[in-house]
Order: structure tokens, then C-alpha cells, then sequence
């Protein structure tokens, strides 16, 4: 007909303005490529494993192996061309930081985002140590989770699907399997 | 009754009808003011949690949506499958904060009622987990297609398109990805490419007609069409805008596909066509002569445009029936009327949608990925057998 | 907390975003298996009978969809509208039975296993009682939309068209009504001529994604699309073929519609194109600055083709936005953004229909029905008047 | 595509044949019209007033003038052209068998279709007797029931709708009420 569509433009603007400094508590993130994000504090393997008797072997197991809660966090280094992937923390994680991103924001599972950043340092070192891959009198802080190399660095490729070509055959088709 | 039970035994209708009992007495009133539930004679309809994978523990868990129980292609509330990290939260909405910042000219937080005042859209949608199908690819694992593909729900979706936020805050020409998190105990993040989140993607505010169910993710979540569940976080807290993707536990160490040679496929978004038949289905009876052959068909990337259905175990395919409306990344229906003889079937669905995708075979996908473990994406054409008793049962080989 | 909610009053972000106490415990775990409901936040949003009719008693009752609380075009199944006229019955599906007979040359009995092995289909329609809007033509009687349009839901329909066992009956060539019958009470039964019966007419087992529950005809009812809600008699029991209608109490003495001259309209099925706006509505409070008007709009007697939305009581009207999808027969959501001055206004929307029918005023429907006592079918424009204070309100005069 | 889209014809009949006489128990109602349905049976004026004392007075009121449960269900005959249009069987249903199946079918409302045919014919003729429309000495059967003339048997008109032709006015319209 002849009658206009087009409502007046009215600006829709209901958040309200805030300052990063005023999300500090919320901005936890981790980017962990290069570790930016990573906050002041340090640990050492020894302290890692206070926290983690303390705090997490209940659901870990004593050195990690596994527990009531879940499976092991040791191992797994090489296992992915192998029949049975195992995935760790050591094994599948291409950047250290993830692993302190992670702890950071969820463990332990009963009391999350409770552990201070030292005590995140440092338990992050100490599952590192018991994979293998920091040794038993490193410093952990920002710099030492940059600066490691994790074995599955570069264990993975970008989204190439689609990857299969299938054909709409409708009659004399191929069995399914 | 007795009369009735054995009307329907014999196939015989000599007993004369009796007066049904309800027509004999008053029934429940009206109460005050209610909400319903389902009838007592449905309580077997339910979400249910894994019966193949015995998880450890039931707070970072799943639980399946009855896609055979379902009717018509909108998941009830209750029953929409829901995937969490730590458990459930409680969440008070007027407590309830979701932030936008980082690279904007403006960071920005706003309340629940701040984001209800904006223009809303109502979408119909499904979902689908990338870990759907995780237990069934070499070998029969599960018993029904609840536990097979139950991770698998579609309902419309009320909320705010993001982009008149963002476009709000001011996205910085230079950013490329955000950082979507949760407030739930697992501050559940996934990184998400700026196109998408600029293109289709909602934050959503109810389902289904009415606020969000606690499970999946009340008061406010995230909702990416067609791309994998987990992406849509729950209990969205805020969003992050950079200029690269985090790469934090849950995209590297999870949710992320085997590949040949012990690579893992990153950022494997999208839900690839695919479609399974809910019924007959597992630990299903048949019983002889004509048979509706029904079940679901999806595309992540765009509408289903056919679904061809075997019933001779993939030598020759026939066209099923869709039911309108076929709407993009949305669950589709699909019917064929078969008449079975008694003697052994192997039937199954295929998906085509419309970019031309035609759904693989499990040996299709098996050439160009590798099917161990964590394995997820599995949008493989599923197969039922049917033996001469009529049951029906698993025939993934 | 007391921050926030500071925060939140003060229109100021001042203080520091405290984490979330759901980002610092655990949730709730999943359960084994579980249906799932809304949040205790929600609990508002309830079904509620009328507050200005107050009935004697609660067994031939209605209660209300909470219309201002939904969001997209599905009605939650624990939300639908109910009416029944002796209560809510409960009925054992193994037992119920449906048989055709009367005017056919094989009178046929159904189990509900039986109903449920044909062909079923699934449609979006919306339902309405003819009584939707009693109370509210001439002045002012009920306070929220709820109680003046509550009696309208629209969901997915799953079953069996009624065609197909009317076929297999083999309807006399002589028949040209049905008598449908329910199993509860009441055994509530209307005429409805055969053409529509063979044209639309379903047997619906489910709504929603799910089987009906018990106040909405559990296991089997009716659905007569674009009529009104009571010809789609619930817990049906049998349909009996004849050449006249029965004119029994339901279909002379109520559901007939007052008409000048002491007569009374008798068989006026069809619901025609209404709307409603939903929101700002009666009870609740605008603020200054953009307003999203948004509303339903439906007909049972096509698709809407428009929506127009007046804001200044009638004399000027702007076309809203319609949301996809449109469907036939099915609730249609329309939308106007708005930017409220704070001066007072009286809002209302008007529904075209494929037809070409516009919906009319009140004083319209006046010229040719009279408004006294039972009114029926009333889909009059409906006016919302907001103060300066931003307050709205029924404004029928 | 060039693919076949037809399911070859596959009859679904699943219904099972039943008798009228199967049905029988179901088979109530009436079509009020002609009275076809009515069964055999009768009552009277009096026994009429007794079914209605014992079973319907406590929800009805005792002389049907109103009750805890439900409004009068006397008077109202020549209503209709007035301001205030009252509903009764008396003023309102067309055909005295309406009355027959509707109170077969659902009174009292605690123990529907417990009544014989007999008391239904009884009350209904009690109901009529009390709107004036039937003698004191009246037998109720089928036959009375037919031959009764109801005030009301000419009230209704067909569904003649759309009875409104509303314009679809965009500007300078008139303000609604
Ligand atoms: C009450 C049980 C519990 C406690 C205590 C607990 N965790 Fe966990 N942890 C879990 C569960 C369950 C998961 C798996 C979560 C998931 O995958 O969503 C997990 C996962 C992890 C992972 C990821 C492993 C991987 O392979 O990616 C790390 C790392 C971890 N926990 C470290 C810790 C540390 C460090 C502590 C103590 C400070 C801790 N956990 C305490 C239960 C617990
Ligand atoms: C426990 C309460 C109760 C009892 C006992 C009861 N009724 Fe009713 N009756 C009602 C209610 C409530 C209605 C209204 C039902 C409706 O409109 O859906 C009604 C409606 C009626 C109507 C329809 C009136 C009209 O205006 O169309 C008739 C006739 C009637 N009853 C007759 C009877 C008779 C005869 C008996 C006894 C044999 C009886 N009732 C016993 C509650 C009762
Ligand atoms: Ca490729
Ligand atoms: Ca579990
Ligand atoms: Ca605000
Ligand atoms: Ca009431
Ligand atoms: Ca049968
Ligand atoms: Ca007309
Ligand atoms: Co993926
Ligand atoms: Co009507």
C-alpha cells in the first residue's frame, strides 16, 4: 500500500559506561599465546605441591595419576600418534598459560577463582614438573610460562571442513559399513 | 477394562464399549494460578545423563535430550539438552551483569532490564554438542538415539542481536575475535571470530516462549547459530573484544577434533549437515506391514533442502518427505511411509543441505579424520537394524 | 550487591564489578534424569483464572496464558489457555479409545498405539476462545493483557489429519456434519460441518514438542484451526457422522454470539484477524526514550498481511513490523519502536489478514452485534492509555 | 535432481471394526432438532421435583431460582429485547431435547450420566414446569419433548460474518473512542 514502513531512527542506548579498571575483578583471561594477561606473582615447585596436596589431590590422586574426580593429568607426551591419545595437561596443552588460565578461573572445582595468584604459579609449575617439563627447582611466574616450550605447540591446524565429498547416489550404491 | 486390554490383544472389537470412567466424575479444577506439567503417564519422557560413558562425576556433565519422544521440531523446555562445567548456577537477575570490553571505544555493562528494553528477535534454532555421536562410530555403544544423538535440541530464541550492542560499544577497526565467558563455577570461555559475532549471533534472554531455564543458561546466554553448543555460553557475564583468539583450555584441550597424524582440528565451529531417524530407533518394535519412517534433519550452514532415507542398508536410497516450515539451521522433519515384510533391514538417513553438502558415511569421514577418543563433529549417516522379531537396535559397525 | 543495585538505580558505574558468587561455587549437578522448570525467579509467570468474572466455582472454568510474559510465537505447554467444563480429567492413554461412526459405511474404534502408527504432521496454530475479550468492550474491567487476551496460545500441533480416518471409515456421500464428543465430565461434544472436518481438521496427540498434558486433552483431542477453542473438544472420544447439525446446550445456549433484535449468531466458527499489543501493556510502566511496542497479531482465517500501531489514539497509524516466520493461522509477532516523550498516549494495533479484512473498532463491531452479557468473538481494536507517570491502562470506553 | 520423490502407495489401516450396538453405551446424544436420539422412557412433574430435591437443589437452589454452584435456571423468557438478557433453559435453548441431553450428559455434576432415562425425563420436564413452559400434570417422554414449541426455537441466525468493513485509514482517521 501507501503507507511508510520505516520507523523514525530512535537510538537504543542502555548500557551504562564502565572503566576496565572497574572490571578488573571480572578480566581473568589469559591470552595464551604470548601470555598477556598473566599477573605479578610467583611460585615455586615445592609451593605447587603444598597447594596441590592441600586442594586438589582429593579429586587428582596423590601426584596427579587420577582420582575420584577424574582421570590423570601426568602422561601422555608422544601417546597421540599411537593407537590411545592420552590428553594431559603435559600432553595436549600447546601453551603453558592455558594451564594457569584454566586453574585460574576453575579450580579447585568446590572453590573456584579462590587460590591467590602465587598459589596458582605455583601448582601450574607443579603439574608441569610432575609431566616433565619444568624441573623441581624452577621459579614459576609469567616470564618461566612464556618462555616454555610445551610439546603439543604445534599439534594443531585450523577448521578446513567441509573434508569429505560425499555423493547423493540414490540406487546400486555402496554398502554402509 | 479387562474388555478393552483384550480388544486391542485380539484386533477384535466384539466387547461393547464401556463408558470411560472420566466421563463419570468431575475432574481437577482449576487452580488459582498454575504452571502445568506433564501428564503421570509420561513421566518415563526425560532428560537423562550418559548410560555409556560413566563420567566420574556429574558436575561437568550432560544429560540427552528423548529426540524420540519428541513431536513436531520444538524441544520442550524442560527436556533441552544441557552440557555445564561446574554444575548449575542460581542466578539472581537483578544481580545479573554482562559486560562488553577490551578493544571498544567504550566498555559497557548492562543490566538485565537495560538489555530487555532493546529491539528483541525470535529465531527458531537448533543446537546441537560437537561431542554428539562421541560414543558411536566404530562400534555399537549406545542403546537409543536419545543416548546417540540426544545432544540435540531446537526451540526458538528470544534476545538481542549482538551487533546493535557491540555497535554500541564501538568495536575497534582492529579487532578480530571476542572472548566470551560464563558466571558459572567453571567461567566456562570460548573464542569466537568477529564476523560471526557481528553477523548472526544473539544474546538470549528466553526460550521457547519464556525466560531461560536455570540449565541452559537464565538468566543470559550466548547464541551461535549453528555452530557447536558449547560456543554459546551460558550465564554470559561478559564479552571481550582482541585482535586473535585466546586459546584457553576449552579450545585446545577440548573441543577441538583428531586428526591423521596426532593433530587436533582448532576452531571447528560449525555444525555439518546431518540427520538421523528417531524412529524406528533403538530398542524400538516394529511391527509388520506400512511403517513411518521419522527423523530429524539439520544444517549448521544453511537450510535442509532433502534427506534421502535406505532401508536396505545404503544400496538404494528413496526421497523423504520434509514438513514445512524448512527453516535455515533449524530442525527439520522428515517422513517416508515403508511397508516392512518381516525379514531383516539396515535403514538410515541422509542429509543434503543447501550449500550442496551431501551427509558423509562414517568410512567417508574415516579418511580424512581420525576416530579416536575425544571424537567430535560426528555427522556421519547413522544406521538401525531391524531384525525378524522387529527390534531394532544400534548397527554403527 | 548493595553496589549494584546502586549502580543499577543511580544510572552510574562508579564501582568496581564484584566476580559473581556463581562464578566462586559449584552448581548444581545433573541428575540422573529430570524434566526440568523454570527458574524460582520466574515463578510469577503463571496461568491465572479471571479477576473481575469471579465464577461460583472452578470445574467449568478457563484460565489465562500470561501473554505479556511470552516471548516469540510458542506458548510454553505448562502456559497454555485452558477451559474445560468439569474439570480436568485423567485418562490412562493404554485405555482411552476413539471410535468414528454414525454416517459411515464402517464404524472403526482406535487405540491410541492404533492413532499413533499413521502419518502424523506438525503445524504452528494459534487457539482461541470465542470468549477472549468478554469482559472488556464497553469500559474498563480487567487490569493486564493477560486478563483481556489470555485466552489465546499458539504452539506446534502433532497428529493425524482427521481426512485420513474419515476416509478409512467411508463417510456416507449423504453426511455433512460430525458430532465430536469428549471423555471427560462434561462429555463436552459440538457440530462442525464435514468440509472443514476433511479440509484441516486434526487428531492431536502433542503439543509443543511433547504429548499433551492433561488439561489440554491428554491423550487425544481435537484441533480445529482458526475456530474457536472449544469446537476442539479435548479427551475426544468419538465422532459421529450426520446430515444436520445436533444443536445441543454448546452450540445454542452458549459459544452463540448476541445479536440486535434479542437474536443470537449460532455456528460462528471462525476467529477473525485480531492483535493485541503485549507490551507496554495494562500494569506495566514506560520510561522516556525508546519504547519497543510489540504485540501479536493472528486471524483463523489466513496469515496477517499488517500490522498498523497508532499512538495518539486512533488518528494517525504507522505499519509495524511483522517477524518471521508468518505463518497461516499462527500468532504473528509485530513490533514499533517508539520514543516516548512522557506526554500522556493511547496506544493500540490493527491486524490485516490475507483476506483483506482489517480488523475493526469496537464501535464498528457495535453497529452490527450487540454488546450485552455473553459476547462472543470479540477482536475489536484494543486501546492501552499511558499517564504522564508512565503508568498504562486498559483505556476501552 | 532426477530422483525419484514418490513412496509407493502404502495402505495404514489401523482401525478396528466395532457395531453401533458396541457403541451404544456411548452413543448419547440427541439431535435436538427432531428429538432423534430421545430414548424410551418417561417421568413425571413430581417425580421430577424429587430427582431435583435430592440431586441438583444443593448446587441449583431449591426451586432452580440459583444456587452455590451455578446462577437461576428460571426465567428470562421474553428477556432478550431488553437491556439485561437473562440465560435459562427456559428463555434460551430452541428445543426441549437439549435440555434431555445436556442433563444426561452432565448432571449432577459430581456423578454425570448417572441418572436413568427416566429421571432425566423427569427433571427436564420438572426444569420446564418451573420456566412455565410445561403443566404440573405434564407425562415427560420423546413425544412431549418433540412436540414442545420453545419460546426461543426461532432466535438464531446463521454465521453471516465479516459483518464489519473497517478501512484501513492511515492519517487524519477518526480517534477511537
Ligand atoms: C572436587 C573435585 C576437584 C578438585 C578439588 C580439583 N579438581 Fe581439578 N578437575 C576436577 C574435574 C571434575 C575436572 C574436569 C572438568 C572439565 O573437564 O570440565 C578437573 C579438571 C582439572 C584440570 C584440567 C585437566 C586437563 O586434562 O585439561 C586441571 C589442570 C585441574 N583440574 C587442576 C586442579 C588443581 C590445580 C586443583 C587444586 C588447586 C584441582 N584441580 C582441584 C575436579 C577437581
Ligand atoms: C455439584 C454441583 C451441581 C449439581 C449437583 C448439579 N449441577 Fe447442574 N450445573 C452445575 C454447574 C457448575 C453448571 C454450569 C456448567 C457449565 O456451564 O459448563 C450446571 C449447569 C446446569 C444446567 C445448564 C443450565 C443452563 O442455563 O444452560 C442444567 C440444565 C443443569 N445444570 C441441571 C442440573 C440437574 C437436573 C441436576 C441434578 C440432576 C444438576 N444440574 C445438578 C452444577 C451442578
Ligand atoms: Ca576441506
Ligand atoms: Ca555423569
Ligand atoms: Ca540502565
Ligand atoms: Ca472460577
Ligand atoms: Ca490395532
Ligand atoms: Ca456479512
Ligand atoms: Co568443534
Ligand atoms: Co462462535
Amino acid at each position: 500500500g501507501a503507507h511508510a514502513t520505516a520507523a523514525p531512527a530512535v537510538k537504543a542506548a542502555f548500557g551504562q559506561p564502565i572503566t576496565e579498571a572497574e572490571l578488573a575483578s571480572w578480566n581473568i583471561d589469559i591470552r595464551t599465546t604470548d601470555g598477556a594477561g598473566l599477573p605479578d606473582g610467583s611460585g615455586t615447585i615445592a609451593q605447587g605441591q603444598a597447594v596441590y596436596d592441600g586442594k586438589c589431590a582429593s579429586c587428582h590422586g596423590a601426584k596427579a595419576e587420577g582420582g575420584p574426580m577424574f582421570g590423570t593429568m601426568v602422561g601422555g607426551i608422544g601417546s597421540f600418534t599411537t593407537e590411545r591419545r592420552l590428553l594431559t595437561p603435559g600432553s595436549m596443552y600447546p601453551f603453558a598459560p592455558v594451564l594457569f588460565d584454566y586453574v585460574r578461573r576453575a579450580m579447585p572445582l568446590t572453590q573456584p577463582q579462590s587460590l591467590s595468584n602465587d598459589e596458582v604459579y605455583a601448582v601450574t609449575g607443579y603439574i608441569l614438573h610432575l609431566n616433565g617439563l619444568l624441573p623441581a627447582d624452577a621459579v614459576v611466574n609469567a616470564a618461566a610460562l612464556k618462555a616454555l616450550k610445551m610439546p603439543n605447540r604445534d599439534g594443531f591446524m585450523v577448521d578446513d571442513r567441509p573434508d569429505t565429498k560425499a555423493v547423493r547416489c540414490m540406487k546400486e550404491c555402496k554398502a554402509l559399513r | 477394562a479387562a474388555g478393552l486390554a483384550g480388544l486391542a490383544a485380539a484386533g477384535q472389537a466384539r466387547a461393547a464399549l464401556p463408558v470411560p470412567e472420566s466421563n463419570l466424575r468431575p475432574g481437577t479444577p482449576i487452580p488459582e494460578n498454575e504452571y502445568g506439567m506433564p501428564s503421570k503417564f509420561e513421566a518415563h519422557v526425560k532428560r537423562r545423563r550418559t548410560d555409556v560413558l560413566v563420567n566420574k562425576q556429574n558436575f561437568s556433565d550432560w544429560s540427552f535430550t528423548p529426540v524420540h519422544q519428541q513431536h513436531g521440531i520444538v524441544t520442550p523446555n524442560g527436556l533441552i539438552y544441557e552440557r555445564h562445567h561446574n554444575g548449575v548456577p542460581e542466578i539472581d537477575p537483578e544481580q545479573h551483569r554482562f559486560a562488553i570490553h577490551g578493544m571498544v571505544r567504550q566498555p559497557l555493562v548492562f543490566t538485565m532490564s537495560d538489555l530487555m528494553r532493546y529491539p528483541s528477535v525470535s529465531r527458531f534454532y537448533f543446537m546441537e554438542c560437537s561431542g554428539n555421536g562421541l560414543t558411536d562410530w566404530l562400534k555399537p555403544a549406545a542403546k537409543t538415539v536419545q543416548q546417540t544423538h540426544g545432544l540435540l535440541s531446537c526451540t526458538q530464541w528470544t534476545g538481542v542481536p549482538l551487533s546493535v550492542l557491540l555497535d554500541e560499544a564501538g568495536v575497534d577497526p582492529k579487532a578480530t575475535w571476542g572472548l566470551a565467558e560464563g558466571a558459572d563455577g567453571s567461567a566456562h570461555a570460548r573464542s569466537l571470530p568477529i564476523k560471526k559475532l557481528m553477523d548472526d549471533a544473539l544474546l538470549v534472554y528466553a526460550t521457547g516462549g519464556e525466560m531461560l531455564r536455570a540449565e541452559n543458561g537464565y538468566p543470559l546466554r550466548l547464541f551461535i547459530p549453528g555452530w557447536e553448543g558449547n560456543v554459546s555460553i551460558k550465564w554470559l557475564r561478559r564479552l571481550k573484544m582482541g585482535d586473535q583468539p585466546w586459546h584457553l583450555r576449552s579450545e585446545t584441550a577440548r573441543y577441538t577434533d583428531p586428526m591423521p597424524n596426532g593433530k587436533w582440528r582448532q576452531f571447528s565451529f560449525a555444525m555439518e549437515a546431518k540427520s538421523v531417524i528417531t524412529s524406528p530407533s533403538g530398542s524400538m518394535k516394529v511391527q509388520r506391514g506400512p511403517v513411518e519412517i521419522i527423523g530429524f534433519a539439520w544444517s549448521g550452514l544453511g537450510k535442509i533442502r532433502a534427506v534421502d532415507v535406505t532401508v536396505d542398508g545404503g544400496r538404494t536410497w528413496r526421497k523423504a518427505e520434509l514438513e514445512e516450515p524448512v527453516l535455515d539451521k533449524c530442525l527439520t522433519r522428515f517422513r517416508l511411509r515403508w511397508n516392512w515384510d518381516g525379514s531383516p533391514a539396515k535403514i538410515a538417513s541422509r542429509a543434503v543441505d543447501s550449500t550442496g553438502y551431501v551427509q558423509p558415511t562414517v568410512e567417508d569421514i574415516q579418511k580424512v579424520r581420525a576416530i579416536t577418543g575425544f571424537v567430535q563433529h560426528h555427522n556421519g549417516i547413522f544406521p538401525w537394524a531391524i531384525n525378524t522379531a522387529g527390534e531394532v537396535s544400534n548397527a554403527i559397525a
